[in-house]
């Protein structure tokens, strides 16, 4: 079998867990200090000021008339700035979602999290942000059964007291009952 | 096909820039880059960003270039090296008579970087160097002592280049490290990796530089004044820090080559008028000097100490302040350097215009623990 | 639109794709340069540049990770140049290296694409969270897979797609990738959609088997000038179309159900090739499939097919290894493996293998003249196509 | 900023703090691993390149110039000679260190390259380009770079 008629030597040596826990092969480990303190910004300074009070904030673009979240003080398709800050509501609908069983570090979670992309009502179309769904079930088949494309949420805040100024100040999205289909 | 710069934008250069999130710096930037240039965004064919993740604390920062540029569905790539280097990828692509008109955008935001000699360390071959835990300064402390003892420069010979090239600063309001230092002041400064001295060392700035870059027949429809790119060079000595030559800046010397073959220069202290110098490190400026072939080997301290390099000398170097007095931008520092000899070539450069310049050259370096960077010739 | 120099694949090479290696990223870069310059018959002294590409630093665990690689990858004192998008990056590398050439700067340039992700712990998926936006996602504790399940399940919402089908594609390169002989030990295989659906839910609807392994590897193609293909070989690959495009940063405000940036650099691609019937004029495809979903999404893109008609191509056969537009006949990402960067520039070679008929075992059935390799990344956000022909 | 709101006070707009938890282990490669085997017996391995000859240490399983495999692996003998030093005063976290750590470029005859590593048992006066150096092992070897815990100046002094 080869690579190509002309190639026969395929070089490369796999290892196997236990060559290295048995010691087999050396290793040299490392963790790097990598932390930051990134500037939010006008935007999103804004925005997080926001989230705070319990309010989601968008910006408007004169150009193409849009309502943009999350909130850039330029629009990137008119490249110019945008002019006014507009509250949108926290209410909105699931444009997609999924339903994860593993951790940040693709370690296995039995508790599902159920991630999505949710239009706002009050921005323009389409304008979506990630977060994720509560109230929805605890296993994939009811969770599946609760959850469609479409469905309308709401926001369902941390305590004021407890707010940071940051995304997790929401502390997820739920069914909005009666929101209409 | 000869290529030129028809627009340069840029962002005042300071040690923070807490007001502005990196979108809205390389916004600001390139809305005066197009300003400048007399297009839009709409015109651009071909985008290209510098960047290198672990400097901006994001994997794949490439993911957020297109918006703050106008790029959104556009050609955009990103090149993980300095930003003379992407001005070469840039004109290329024109070369390739594909494309009228490229951009270039290089940023820095290290005051976001809490950690920056982790950083740097991270560099460090993770088995053979970078097991010793050491400050990675000291890779300049050892290149500084090696470089000093062959060519028989001294402390105060690069405690001199401090000392001009935060003065050079003091006349560009764009600069974030002016100021007047004596050179004792330098020699007196705290030792970091001896004999490497804290005000030896670039100080960091946050900063974002665009360039939009035209063939010549759109250029000269841009403009009166277009600044041509009339020769590029980067090159690799290797990363192997083992194989590194100490002495020597090897890398400079292959990209110096191949820019000067290309702009048909023979002798380039004559027919350079200025140049902007990779000072990262104060010795490095002396050491890019004689790879640049704008000193003899072991001449460049006394040509310095007799104002041959300053405003006002014989061939005016590092009229911006350098990395010294402007502020260390990263990989967006060669940039940074090429628009400052556009705007003197433009006759832009205010108060510390030197007269009459027609060609100037910038030339830049990845820093610790690279030996890689890149040269520029730009004329009128 | 024109352009000035016609530039040729003459040689590839690829090392084993595995698991862990124990050679580091510099060592599998030196095995696969060396490969690619022995098959085009050049010395390393021939090679005037060199083009590297290999995705996040963070998982070889080296700031500037390109710059570590130079050596190993030839660079050794040579103007050497690392480009970057992301998970595009492996084709990319062939564009990089086309207009390094097709400007009339270089004749020969070598291009390099590595990656070495096993030394990212405690798993090298933990390495992609860095991708999403710091300010509004990553305090969200988010794993790379969520994005791609986001996109799947829109992408088979709107057109009505049931999973098996989808599951097909992780059967049909499976199995290509048996013939590979660099593929990944456990990757390839002969699996039935029953078993890849029923295959542990990892983000629903993504189930592990129709994701891609982490892979180390490396991959290098020689590319040169006209006048230098013309001299060395006799079947000279050349590099008919190029394109690129980069969608918005900002995902979440994007419809994704549909890879717009792949259809805008595909149209790139086309125009320069001279190609107005994409569906007529390509012979074979290497289009990008990290995920099952992915390469039919690609399709669509590629414009291969209509919106949502990708499934039914697959389910007739007709992108099976002996089929009429054959995809992804190396096994792809699925079947062989995932090393990022890597992986792209292996679909590039095996589009050039296919192309001289030097594909041994996974010769697609159909003559073929004209090819196309393709990947994506970011942020559901670059397109990167190459379009090779004879 | 022309057209860009600011935050009144930029406290208004503190910044977002974030940090990678991933780690890395790194295979030593197919070089690495001969070398540090040999250090663990107590030995320094160099590895030559079959065109041009020149003897890497530390060891490339590749000579970057001819871009060939390099074999021929021997072993090189101590005293080593100073190329470089310098006295670092900073930590990683760039905090002073209370005992500033002498760093060499240690190269040795015959060989290409040269070892990056600290400096023992030295007096600042000794200190200069030429030294002539060895290393002292540790104890325990488990085949990393603190097998070797520093190099002092070969004995008998110069």
């Amino acid at each position: 079998m080869n690579v190509s008629v002309h190639i026969r030597d395929y070089p490369g040596i796999p290892l196997k867990d236990r060559d290295i826990a048995e010691g087999r092969v050396l290793t040299t480990e490392w963790r790097v200090k990598a932390r930051y303190a990134w500037d939010t910004g006008a935007a999103l300074g804004r925005f997080f000021r926001g989230l705070k009070e319990g309010k989601i904030y968008g910006r408007w673009c004169p150009g193409c008339d849009r309502i943009v979240v999350p909130p850039r003080m330029f629009c990137e398709w008119c490249f110019r700035p945008t002019v006014r800050w507009v509250e949108v509501g926290d209410t909105g609908r699931v444009n997609t979602f999924s339903v994860s069983y593993v951790n940040w570090d693709a370690s296995r979670s039995t508790v599902p999290r159920v991630p999505a992309v949710i239009e706002l009502d009050g921005a323009s179309p389409g304008m979506g942000i990630m977060h994720l769904l509560g109230e929805v079930g605890d296993t994939l088949e009811e969770i599946l059964r609760r959850v469609k494309v479409g469905m309308p949420v709401r926001a369902v805040w941390k305590p004021p007291a407890e707010r940071q100024g940051a995304i997790t100040d929401i502390l997820y999205f739920a069914p909005r009952p009666g929101g209409g289909e | 096909m000869r290529v030129a710069i028809v627009g340069v934008g840029a962002t005042p250069l300071r040690s923070l820039s807490t007001c502005a999130s990196f979108r809205e710096l390389i916004y600001e930037a390139a809305v005066k880059a197009y300003e400048d240039a007399g297009v839009g965004p709409g015109d651009v064919d071909t985008f290209v960003a510098v960047s290198e993740d672990y400097w901006e604390g994001t994997a794949i920062f490439d993911e957020y270039v297109p918006d703050q540029l106008g790029a959104v569905l556009k050609p955009v790539h990103t090149i993980c090296a300095d930003g003379i280097t992407a001005l070469a990828a840039a004109m290329m692509q024109l070369q390739t008579g594909r494309f009228r008109i490229a951009v270039v955008e290089g940023h820095a935001k290290p005051s976001n970087v809490l950690h920056p000699s982790h950083i740097e360390a991270f560099a460090l071959d993770p088995v053979f160097v970078r097991p010793l835990g050491l400050n990675p300064r000291f890779v300049a402390g050892l290149g500084m002592r090696r470089f000093l003892a062959e060519r028989g420069y001294t402390e105060l010979d690069c405690a001199r280049v401090v000392a001009e090239n935060r003065r050079h600063a003091l006349d560009n309001p764009w600069a974030a490290h002016a100021a007047r230092v004596e050179p004792e002041d330098v020699l007196a400064s705290e030792p970091l990796a001896e004999p490497l001295k804290e005000l030896d060392v670039a100080p960091y700035a946050d900063g974002a530089v665009v360039l939009v870059l035209a063939t010549e027949e759109v250029a000269r429809e841009l403009r009166d004044d277009p600044v041509f790119v009339r020769g590029i060079g980067w090159a690799q000595e290797t990363p192997d820090l083992s194989q590194q030559d100490w002495v020597r800046a090897v890398y400079c010397e292959l990209a110096a080559a191949r820019a000067y073959r290309m702009a048909g220069i023979r002798d380039p202290v004559r027919e350079l008028d200025l140049a902007e110098v990779d000072d990262t490190f104060s010795y490095k400026e002396l050491q890019h000097l004689e790879a640049l072939g704008l000193a003899r080997p072991g001449d460049a301290a006394a040509m310095l100490k007799e104002g041959f390099f300053s405003r006002g000398g014989q061939l005016p170097v590092n009229p911006s302040g350098g990395n010294l007095g402007a502020g260390y931008l990263l990989d967006a520092s060669g940039l940074r350097q090429v628009a400052e000899v556009v705007w003197q070539l433009r006759g832009e450069a205010g108060a510390r215009q030197v007269p009459g310049a027609e060609v100037g050259l910038a030339q830049s370096w990845r820093g610790i623990p690279t030996a890689s960077g890149a040269v520029a010739v730009l004329a009128r | 639109m024109g352009y000035r120099n016609r530039v040729a694949i003459v040689g590839a090479g690829l090392t084993r794709f595995m698991r862990r290696a124990q050679e580091t990223g510099k060592e599998l870069c030196f095995e696969a340069a060396r490969m690619a310059l022995d098959a085009a018959g050049l010395r390393p002294r021939d090679v005037e540049a060199v083009v590297m590409a290999t995705a996040p630093d963070v998982f070889d665990g080296v700031h500037m990770k390109g710059e570590s690689l130079a050596d190993g990858a030839g660079g050794f004192r040579k103007p050497y140049m690392r480009s970057f998008v992301g998970g595009g990056s492996g084709v990319f590398a062939v564009i990089h290296g086309w207009y390094h050439v097709a400007s009339g700067h270089f004749d020969t340039v070598l291009v390099v694409a590595e990656e070495k992700m096993s030394s990212c712990l405690p798993h090298p998926q933990a390495a992609f969270n860095g991708i999403y936006d710091q300010f509004l996602e990553r305090p969200l504790g988010v794993n790379l897979l969520w994005i791609f399940a986001l996109e799947m399940n829109r992408y088979m919402q709107v057109h009505g797609i049931p999973l098996e089908t989808i599951a097909l594609v992780s059967v049909k390169n499976k199995k290509n990738g048996l013939d590979h002989p660099c593929a990944q030990e456990g990757i390839p295989g002969h699996y039935t959609v029953e078993e890849i659906v029923g295959s542990e839910v990892m983000v629903w609807p993504v189930t592990r088997l129709m994701v891609s392994p982490v892979t180390d590897a490396a991959a290098a193609v020689v590319m040169v000038s006209e006048q230098v293909a013309k001299r060395i070989t006799d079947k000279p690959v050349w590099v008919k179309g190029v394109g690129w495009h980069l969608d918005s940063s900002y995902w979440t405000n994007r419809d994704l159900y549909y890879p717009k940036y792949v259809e805008y650099a595909a149209r790139m691609a086309y125009d320069m090739a001279g190609i107005t019937n994409p569906r007529r004029e390509i012979d074979v495809v290497e289009a990008y499939d990290p995920f099952a979903y992915k390469e039919l999404h690609h399709m669509e893109g590629l414009l291969l097919c209509d919106k949502g008609e990708a499934p039914r191509l697959l389910e007739k056969g007709i992108t099976a290894r002996d089929g009429e537009l054959p995809v992804c006949p190396s096994g792809g990402l699925l079947g062989v493996g995932n090393p990022i960067a890597a992986a792209g520039l292996m679909k590039v070679a095996e589009i050039f293998w296919q192309l001289r008929g030097e594909a041994g075992a996974r010769q697609v059935s159909r003559p073929v003249r004209t090819g196309l390799a393709q990947a994506w990344g970011d942020l559901m956000q670059v397109g990167t196509v190459v379009v090779l022909g004879v | 900023m022309a057209g860009l709101e600011k935050p009144s006070r930029w406290q208004d707009a503190p910044p977002l703090y974030g940090e990678q938890g991933v780690w890395h282990q790194y295979t030593c490669g197919i070089a690495g691993e001969k070398f540090f085997r040999g250090l663990m017996a107590g030995k320094l391995l160099a590895a030559t390149c079959p065109e041009c000859g020149r003897r890497y240490l530390p060891p490339q399983m590749y000579c970057a110039e001819c871009f060939t495999r390099t074999g021929d692996w021997v072993e090189v003998k101590p005293p080593g000679v100073v190329q470089s030093f310098t006295v670092l005063h900073r930590d990683l976290d760039d905090a002073p260190l209370a005992e500033p750590q002498v760093v060499a470029f240690i190269s040795f005859p015959g060989t290409c390259g040269g070892i990056f590593h600290l400096l023992g048992e030295v007096r600042r006066e000794e200190l200069c380009i030429g030294l002539l150096v060895e290393p002292v092992f540790a104890e325990e070897r488990t085949g990393r770079w603190q097998d070797i815990r520093y190099f002092r100046p070969a004995h008998p002094p110069r």
